[in-house]
């Protein structure tokens, strides 16, 4: 079947766009519209959005809720979690943020889980100091998702766009004019004109080839503004989740840790004392052991299957999760989804048997840099959620704190947004013979006479999958990036010479979506090689196994920023990091990360 | 988004339907038991036995025990009728006002039959 | 590789560009046991036939969004394990009662318009600009907890001949999320509810099939919160009978 | 936006998708003996109205070999009902019992259960021995 001759541009006027319909937008869209609720807001989503990726977050929400807790404690966790490559400014902001956020969600439904007396149920994190995690059981982020989505079904105000695939940010003098794309069920190209947007498109964890995140996540919001010269911040550091399942990358919540569950290897050893996060005694102990970061215990699991400790899976090498002295009663009640994903998918019982896990890629700390209140350096443009690096996740983002990122920055972005939208000057007619120009290659790919010897989709993914994982994993070397970006680059030329589609109908054609994001993909891959490559120590969730093997604060207490070229590899240049009170210093876990809290 | 919500008059009926099918569920059975096999056995053709024509109707001679059969009889008429007409809904039989009279129609006019004929009984 | 065992899966396509009705079409491919009916699908669409449509997301039975009839009956592809579903065939159609746009992709607007209808969200009551969050005991959650589990997947919708007979039919998801809101005890929103519940396509074009709850993946048991939702809207049918100008 | 163009379903022949399906029908079903039953009871009211000799014709009827496979469906169908119907009970009523302590399912059904014995025992005794 092959396309129609190209079908016509709708153009749209409103005053808000927001894209994506994941946590951050449905926030972002909410606070708009409590703002102002003249405003006339369309949140488009290329999925209806309680399919977004947050859905599948397990564990939990962070903010500051019992006496034991302090705003002090969680900064501090949080920017020496991320080694002190946070933004202490909006760390502080965050921190201060976030139980006022959680606090509105329980008002408009979320179902958190509660102690005997009613409060909000708190549980441990990795690298959380206290008990500081807001959790509904382990679907968090499903009842957090379905609680915004619920509400916002109270604003006819917010005018949903679901299965818009959005392929272009317009610009004109003024700064953001429109949003582009692409209506998926008729294949139509579609014009938003508006003053202001928030782009919540989440991350970018699928360039890499096992990795915990949906198939949605590929990351081509970033790739958007990049091309519109907004920067790509701190990329370079992508977290590895430390117990995903071999093969298919299902994520096994840190929950399961924070309630108790320890790692061991083929030997039966909890080896995480071996890698400074012990001693074992007492257990549990916060940040220490199995509730250290996940840099940390990734970092662990690399070494002990060097070292030939792990057990062997049909899908790769694992180390072993036991929960069985949590008894069947609290896996029930905390973990209940774990412990029937571990049935279904692995036939294992956590009652009975420890889980086979591995580490997988699970979550983009860099992304479009942002202010405080969201905005980004092109007028009208904000930026929330995994999509946006507002700086608070540093080298190394400490679990939970993306939930309640997504609320605390949503918000932020929401009304920053709101206010532009309602005083910047209307986008002129100009804008749809721009927009038409800028669709006109994504039809010429439909059109493209299918040749032989093109790739398929599918060919050019593997291979960047396999440059990702080979170059820029849990530990790279100078070489390796370099080899990956070379591959991301020719990966990249073959791209634009034109990929094979079996489908060149308009109706409902993911294959023509999907090549859409491949190219996307491949540029943020590119980005991050090459982001990886310029960072010549090691910190956080980049490590190198070559001659920057430690952490130069001295030269790389710095962000890194990637400006995108159409074609061309990126250019990666540093910026200093906004310190206010916190000092660098040793990044210590276990029974040394006690003491040195101590002084 | 336009959509017509219409409040639906069903709920006195599903009530009727609901109080003939517990009863039904409750008694039916054993109902059903005497009438096909205890009482044949009982002996023979109703001139003799639990059937016989002056039991009956000593059996029905204080207005509690009519009134029961009555409410008994005119339950599960309510009961069936209601099934009765959702089924034809299911089944793809269009009947429109007609059905819904014709099938609420019978349970109404056995309910009344049913009362009528046990007020009728003579004593014994 | 090729030491693989196959499979033939047979899928249920439609292209609206095609002037036919539906058809099938054949597709034999390796498997594993522990692979998901999704992951088959995809390596159809990635090595066999780029034109194969369905939908898909989380591959982990949260996001709702792979819903397909497998041999007859409505389920989540990304939750079928191949090694259940061998020796095949397997015959994979679009979700029951739903329009199809293409292939396995069938129009899901209605239930989404459906939802602001069934007053599917939580109408806060006391106190809206407290920072402070309100208390709920564990037994309150437990009231509403089993409803709020819909992942709005449709299998129920699908599941439902009442839904396929009477499309106005607000159908399971939307009322048993109308109920779930009823039973939180933060929820002040039961009034505003009452109108869809007590519609004709409200709680009363059920007729207790019953299916809904058996293919429903997350246990919501729709089934209960309809019928339950009947005893309610009878009392308050015989209530506003009984005393006029109670309501409206 | 613009809804698509898409292939419409039908319904015909629904029943035959599934088994869950022909189960629901059949319990429905129940309703066309019961209601056939009803009418039974109905003439044998009417007779025994009329006088002995028309009783006596019903008993007759009653007796006969249609009466008796007619009242062997009845009951068949009685006692598919009263299962079906007391496993969905559970699903009709409203949550019984204080929050946290909702009785279970089950206690409901095997009290459903109890109570349908001993009003079948008091029937069956008021019928035999009532008079
Ligand atoms: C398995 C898993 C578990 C996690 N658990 C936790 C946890 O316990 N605690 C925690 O704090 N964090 C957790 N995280 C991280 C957290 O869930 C994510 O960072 C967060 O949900 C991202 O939300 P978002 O709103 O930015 O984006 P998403 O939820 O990914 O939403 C992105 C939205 O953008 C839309 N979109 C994208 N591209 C386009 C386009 N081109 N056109 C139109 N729309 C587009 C999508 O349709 C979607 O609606 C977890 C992550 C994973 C992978
Ligand atoms: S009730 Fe169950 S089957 Fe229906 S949409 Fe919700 S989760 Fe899916
Ligand atoms: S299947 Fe349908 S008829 Fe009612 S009980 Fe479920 S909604
Ligand atoms: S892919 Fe999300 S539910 Fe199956």
């Amino acid at each position: 079947m092959t396309a129609q001759r190209h079908p016509d541009l709708r153009v749209i006027d409103c005053d808000l766009v927001v894209i994506g319909g994941g946590g951050a937008g449905l926030r972002a869209a909410l606070a708009a519209t409590v703002a102002d609720p003249s405003l006339d807001i369309v949140l488009v989503s290329k999925v209806v959005p309680m399919r977004s990726h947050t859905v599948a977050a397990e564990g939990g929400a962070a903010a500051v809720l019992r006496e034991d807790d302090s705003f002090e404690q969680h900064f501090e966790d949080t920017v020496s979690g991320g080694e002190w490559l946070c933004d202490q400014a909006a760390v502080e902001a965050f921190v201060a943020a976030c139980p006022r956020e959680l606090a509105q969600l329980e008002r408009w439904g979320c179902p958190w889980s509660r102690r005997d007396d009613g409060r909000v149920q708190t549980r441990f994190f990795g690298g959380m100091r206290v008990q500081r995690t807001w959790f509904a059981a382990d679907r968090t982020g499903f009842h957090m998702l379905h609680t915004l989505f619920q509400t916002s079904l109270r604003y006819p105000a917010i005018r949903r766009h679901d299965e818009f695939f959005c392929t272009n940010l317009l610009v004109d003098e003024h700064g953001l004019a429109g949003v582009l794309g692409i209506d998926i069920a008729t294949g139509h190209p579609v014009l938003y004109r508006a003053r202001a947007a928030v782009l919540a498109t989440g991350g970018a964890g699928r360039v890499y080839a096992h990795n915990t995140n949906a198939g949605i996540v590929t990351g081509e919001g970033m790739a958007l503004a990049a091309r519109h010269g907004v920067a790509l911040r701190d990329m370079e550091f992508v977290q590895w989740h430390p117990t995903a399942l071999p093969g298919s990358g299902i994520l096994i919540t840190e929950g399961c840790r924070g309630e108790g569950g320890v790692l061991l290897n083929a030997e039966g050893r909890r080896y995480l004392e071996d890698y400074g996060l012990g001693p074992l005694e007492p257990w549990p102990r916060p940040r220490a052991m199995e509730l250290g970061p996940r840099d940390r215990l990734s970092q662990a699991f690399w070494h002990e299957d060097r070292a030939g400790r792990t057990i062997t899976t049909a899908q790769g090498n694992a180390v072993l999760l036991d929960l069985r002295h949590l008894g069947p009663r609290r896996l029930a009640e905390r973990l209940p989804m774990i412990s029937e994903v571990a049935r279904r998918f692995l036939g294992i019982d956590p009652v009975t048997a420890p889980i086979p896990v591995r580490p997988a890629v699970h979550y983009t700390m860099g992304g479009v840099a942002t202010d405080l209140d969201g905005s980004t350096t092109l007028p009208g443009l904000y930026a929330a959620g995994e999509c946006a690096s507002a700086g608070i996740h540093g080298a190394n983002r400490l679990g939970s704190n993306s939930l309640a990122e997504l609320l605390v920055f949503g918000r932020a972005a929401g009304e920053a947004a709101a206010v532009r939208a309602r005083s910047a000057p209307r986008p002129g007619e100009a804008l749809a013979a721009e927009a038409r120009a800028c669709m006109a290659p994504w039809y010429a790919m439909l059109e493209a006479a299918p040749a032989a010897e093109r790739p398929r989709v599918a060919t050019l993914r593997n291979a960047m999958h396999a440059a990702m994982e080979d170059g820029v994993g849990i530990y790279r070397d100078a070489e390796g990036m370099a080899r990956a970006c070379e591959a991301l680059a020719g990966l990249r030329a073959a791209y634009r010479d034109g990929v094979a589609l079996d489908d060149r109908s308009l109706a409902f054609n993911t294959e023509w979506l999907s090549a859409i994001e491949l190219g996307h993909s491949l540029q943020l891959a590119e980005v991050m090689a090459h982001a990886a490559l310029a960072r010549r120590e090691s910190r956080g969730a980049h490590q190198r196994l070559d001659a920057w093997r430690a952490r130069d604060d001295a030269g790389f207490l710095v962000h890194s920023l990637a400006w995108c070229a159409a074609d061309g590899p990126p250019r990666i240049e540093h910026a200093p990091v906004k310190l206010t009170r916190s000092v660098p210093r040793e990044r210590v876990y276990g029974g040394a990360g006690e003491r040195v809290a101590l002084d | 988004m336009s959509r017509r919500l219409r409040r639906s008059h069903e709920p006195p009926f599903w009530l009727l339907f609901g109080a003939g099918g517990l009863l039904a569920a409750l008694i039916l059975p054993a109902v059903v038991l005497f009438t096909g096999l205890i009482a044949p056995l009982s002996g023979r053709c109703g001139d003799s036995g639990l059937l016989e024509h002056a039991r009956m109707l000593s059996l029905l001679s204080t207005p509690i025990a009519r009134l029961a059969c009555a409410g008994f009889i005119a339950l599960l008429a309510w009961h069936a009728c209601h099934r009765i007409y959702h089924l034809c809904h299911d089944l793809g039989l269009r009947g429109g006002a007609g059905l819904r009279w014709a099938c609420y129609g019978t349970a109404a006019l056995v309910s009344v039959i049913g009362l009528v004929l046990v007020m009728g009984l003579p004593h014994p | 590789m090729s030491e693989r065992p196959t499979i033939v899966i047979e899928v249920r396509r439609w292209h609206p560009d095609a002037e036919q009705p539906p058809w099938w079409q054949a597709f034999e491919l390796p498997y594993r046991e522990d692979q998901s009916l999704l992951e088959a699908l995809q390596h159809i669409k990635d090595e066999l036939d780029g034109s194969l449509t369905f939908r898909w997301s989380c591959r982990m039975a949260i996001c709702g969004s792979c819903g397909c009839m497998v041999d007859g009956r409505p389920e989540l592809s990304c939750h079928l394990l191949m090694g259940d579903l061998a020796p095949g065939p397997v015959r994979v159609e679009p979700l029951a009662h739903f329009p199809v746009i293409r292939d396995l992709v069938i129009d899901q607007q209605d239930v989404l318009d459906k939802l602001p209808v069934a007053g599917a969200y939580l109408v806060p009551g006391d106190d809206t600009s407290a920072t402070e969050p309100s208390r709920q005991t564990p037994a309150q959650v437990a009231e509403y907890a089993q409803f709020a589990q819909c992942i709005n997947c449709l299998l129920c919708y699908s599941a439902c001949p009442q839904y396929g007979l009477k499309p106005d039919f607000l159908g399971p998801a939307a009322l048993a999320l109308m109920a779930r809101h009823d039973a939180d005890s933060r929820d002040a929103g039961q009034a505003e509810r009452r109108e869809a519940r007590d519609a004709t396509s409200g709680v009363w074009d059920c007729t207790l099939v019953g299916h809904c709850t058996e293919v429903c993946p997350q246990g919501v048991d729709p089934a209960r919160a309809i019928n339950r939702n009947k005893g309610a809207s009878a009392r308050d049918y015989l209530l506003d009978l009984l005393l006029p100008g109670r309501r409206r | 936006m613009s809804r698509p163009r898409t292939w419409q379903p039908d319904m015909r022949g629904w029943w035959r998708r599934d088994p869950a399906y022909r189960q629901y029908l059949l319990r429905e079903a129940t309703s066309l003996a019961i209601g056939a039953y009803v009418l039974v009871l109905l003439a044998g009211l009417g007779c025994l109205l009329l006088g002995a000799q028309a009783w006596a014709a019903w008993c007759r009827w009653v007796l006969s070999p249609p009466g008796l496979v007619l009242q062997a469906v009845v009951f068949a169908a009685a006692v598919l009902h009263a299962v079906s119907w007391f496993r969905l009970m559970p699903l009709t009523l409203p949550p019984l019992g204080p929050p946290g302590r909702r009785v279970a399912d089950r206690t409901l059904h095997v009290g459903a259960w109890a109570a349908s014995l001993i009003c079948s025992a008091g029937v069956l005794g008021w019928l035999v021995w009532g008079a």
